[in-house]
């Protein structure tokens, strides 16, 4: 038994501290959104320039003018506050955000962080704010599955995609088990279903410690 | 001196060839797509467009590539669901690309405006994006050089404007434009409406009129 | 999260011997003078203080001056014409300063907050405040090498406050409040005002509550 | 007969384009002000933090929260803005001032100024904002007398004083005479009184050209 992705994203809100501000980046990581509870007090900040940030409008109420990152429509709690891209990126960059949440291709034993480019010769490359983000966010949470399409694990040695950043991943939570990326090495947090440390480490080719 | 443009195309009649031109916006909130509309028909070719993204769909942005008219793109997010006009013109080598991570796309424009000759970014250090630039660690951090980033037009799209010329912007549509407006030689704001000078609240004012040339209603 | 402070005494009563406090205010204006007098009355010293002013008449940052407990001044414009308390202190030789230009005063906290490890500013060069900094000719322009000035603590002045924490201030007494706030480590606001939460415009909000430790109505 | 600070003041004001936007330094530069002519659209900054300054209010309308960087009270236009110093100082250091206008105690024929520290050993010195628009404005004019009270000149080939900033004066506004400063020299733009450019000549240790 492998976790599904909202029961991963449930599992990352359940691991915000309580009034964190914290960004969630495209894709899987905007679930972890659904998972906050409003009593938590955690301040959700998008990079295109906002904090207290809202869920989806209702389809009669959305406004072409309140997005978040992936460009789709958002609302606005209380408390909230509009700024530029620059100030936005100040934010990121200058150590205030506690957490982020990041999905990603290959994350290294040492916390480097692949998630932007596949390298491929024909791909498009594209970056965003995913730099300012891995570089700037006091933890970096990765979202991922253990295992990529042709079954290799995509929790490495050393990353053979392009880099986001480097040395900055603080936790990774995969489907079978949630890892932290340690001064002392990769320790496995917890595990999920039937999967075992033992197993984790037979199928990855990196030492791994238990908490 | 602020312009009130009676249109679009005055806004832009002036856009030469070869220009860099930053154009705000966070994929369609806040682009300014009727100022570049005025640009396609003004017929300013051979640009150097600075913007987060590289077109969406087919209207503002993406129509002004899709006519040829854009050299090179410096942007952060290029590879959108909806870029296909950007990803043709990629893959055949009729555009160039500048990546810059998202940040450094704002603070480069930001320094430009601040008469900031250069400054070191702890983003992307180690990464393809800072190949080739200068690095240095400092109190045990490393960073990398970045440049200022000017642009000789900026087309930009706000809320309102004042007769004098300063802005206020509505929601995430604010984004790059009030960055934009502080580095780029002549700013053209389209904007929903013109107020009356003091109608605006001075606490209220994101840019303000020094930074802003002309203003239309569009 | 921020904490609504019941008194200022409460707001800084951790401030430690050693601490580089960051001041607001302009002359008096934006000047945290609760704070202040609280934070004489908290019996820290050996204080860097960084303020534009190095304090006017006989009250705030005078006062906290004239007790003795700040080992060094970092500001732009200590000479005034109300300056006799800080004037005594430096002709006795009984306190440091390290004078730096206003603009440059302000960009360098902006650069600690903004996670800017250093900037080439053109202020100051070929001058006796740019002696010994390191130089550089960037597209025929000369600028001087800027470092980030962090603070322990920030006490700044603001107009009102939300229950989350979110600021806006008044006319000029706004100056150095925002960008201190965001280059401190704890920052604390006093203001006239606490509304609740939803009753601050998010458009004109200035400093976001990110940036806010403590607020304290005073 | 020579200019009164009033006149000089008026000349100065006379001489700034239509629209501009101008920063006054603190002492006599500000009185400028008395003199700009309100149709003529010239938006006044002041360093902490706006634009779209207005004169000295009333006694019973002084706002402690509204003043300029002399510290004295003003009064704010219609079109005012706010913004924080560091947005401020931006807006000076990345050239977006039309022009300014300052006080001096030396400036040199290749444009050097020195306005902000006297040098003495027992002086405390006080920079504020001028080294930020020396370096910043467009155009910087200088409004000073052409003779210290000791009858040493002030515009002079090379300053004493400690530099403000390198290069950066464009015109010297003085009680007998206007100086241009040039790439190619130092220009008498106009004399006033009886005043002759031959007798500048005599008392400046100067080349001279005429307009």
């Amino acid at each position: 038994m492998t976790l599904s992705k909202a029961e991963m994203a449930a599992l990352v809100a359940r691991d915000i501290p309580a009034g964190s501000f914290v960004n969630l980046g495209i894709g899987q990581p905007t679930m972890v959104a659904d998972h906050l509870d409003a009593g938590h007090g955690v301040v959700l900040h998008t990079e295109n320039g906002m904090l207290n940030m809202g869920p989806a409008p209702a389809a009669d109420e959305v406004d072409p003018d309140l997005t978040n990152a992936g460009k789709q429509p958002v609302t606005e709690l209380a408390g909230a506050a509009y700024f530029d891209s620059a100030a936005s990126f100040a934010m990121m960059r200058g150590g205030h955000l506690d957490v982020c949440v990041l999905g990603a291709f290959q994350v290294s034993a040492g916390g480097d962080l692949a998630n932007w480019h596949t390298g491929a010769p024909d791909a498009i490359p594209a970056v965003g704010g995913a730099m300012d983000l891995a570089t700037g966010a006091k933890s970096v949470f990765v979202m991922m599955t253990l295992f990529a399409k042709d079954g290799s694990p995509k929790l490495v040695p050393t990353c053979t995609y392009p880099l986001t950043g480097v040395g900055c991943v603080d936790r990774v939570y995969t489907e079978v088990a949630v890892f932290d990326l340690t001064p002392e090495g990769v320790v496995v947090r917890e595990t999920f279903g039937t999967t075992t440390p033992e197993q984790l480490a037979d199928a990855l080719d990196l030492p791994l410690r238990l908490r | 001196m602020t312009t009130i443009c009676a249109d679009v195309d005055e806004a832009v009649a002036d856009v030469a060839d070869g220009s860099v031109v930053l154009i705000g916006g966070f994929g369609m909130a806040g682009m300014p797509v009727q100022l570049i509309d005025a640009l396609i028909r003004q017929g300013a070719t051979d640009l150097t467009v600075v913007s987060n993204n590289a077109g969406n769909g087919d209207t503002g942005l993406a129509a002004l590539l899709a006519r040829g008219r854009v050299r090179k793109m410096i942007c952060s997010f290029p590879r959108q669901a909806d870029s296909h006009v950007f990803d043709g013109l990629y893959r055949a080598g009729r555009i160039e690309l500048e990546l810059v991570p998202q940040g450094t796309l704002a603070e480069r424009m930001r320094a430009a405006g601040a008469g900031i000759g250069g400054f070191f970014s702890p983003t992307g250090v180690g990464t393809q994006l800072a190949a080739g630039k200068e690095t240095r660690e400092i109190d045990g951090r490393h960073y990398v050089l970045e440049a200022p980033l000017r642009g000789d037009v900026a087309l930009i799209g706000a809320h309102r404007a004042d007769r004098m010329g300063n802005l206020v912007y509505r929601k995430t549509a604010r984004n790059f434009g009030p960055v934009m407006a502080t580095a780029a030689t002549t700013v053209v704001a389209q904007v929903v409406q013109v107020v009356e000078t003091g109608e605006l609240d001075p606490e209220a004012v994101v840019t303000p009129s020094i930074y802003v040339d002309r203003v239309v209603a569009a």
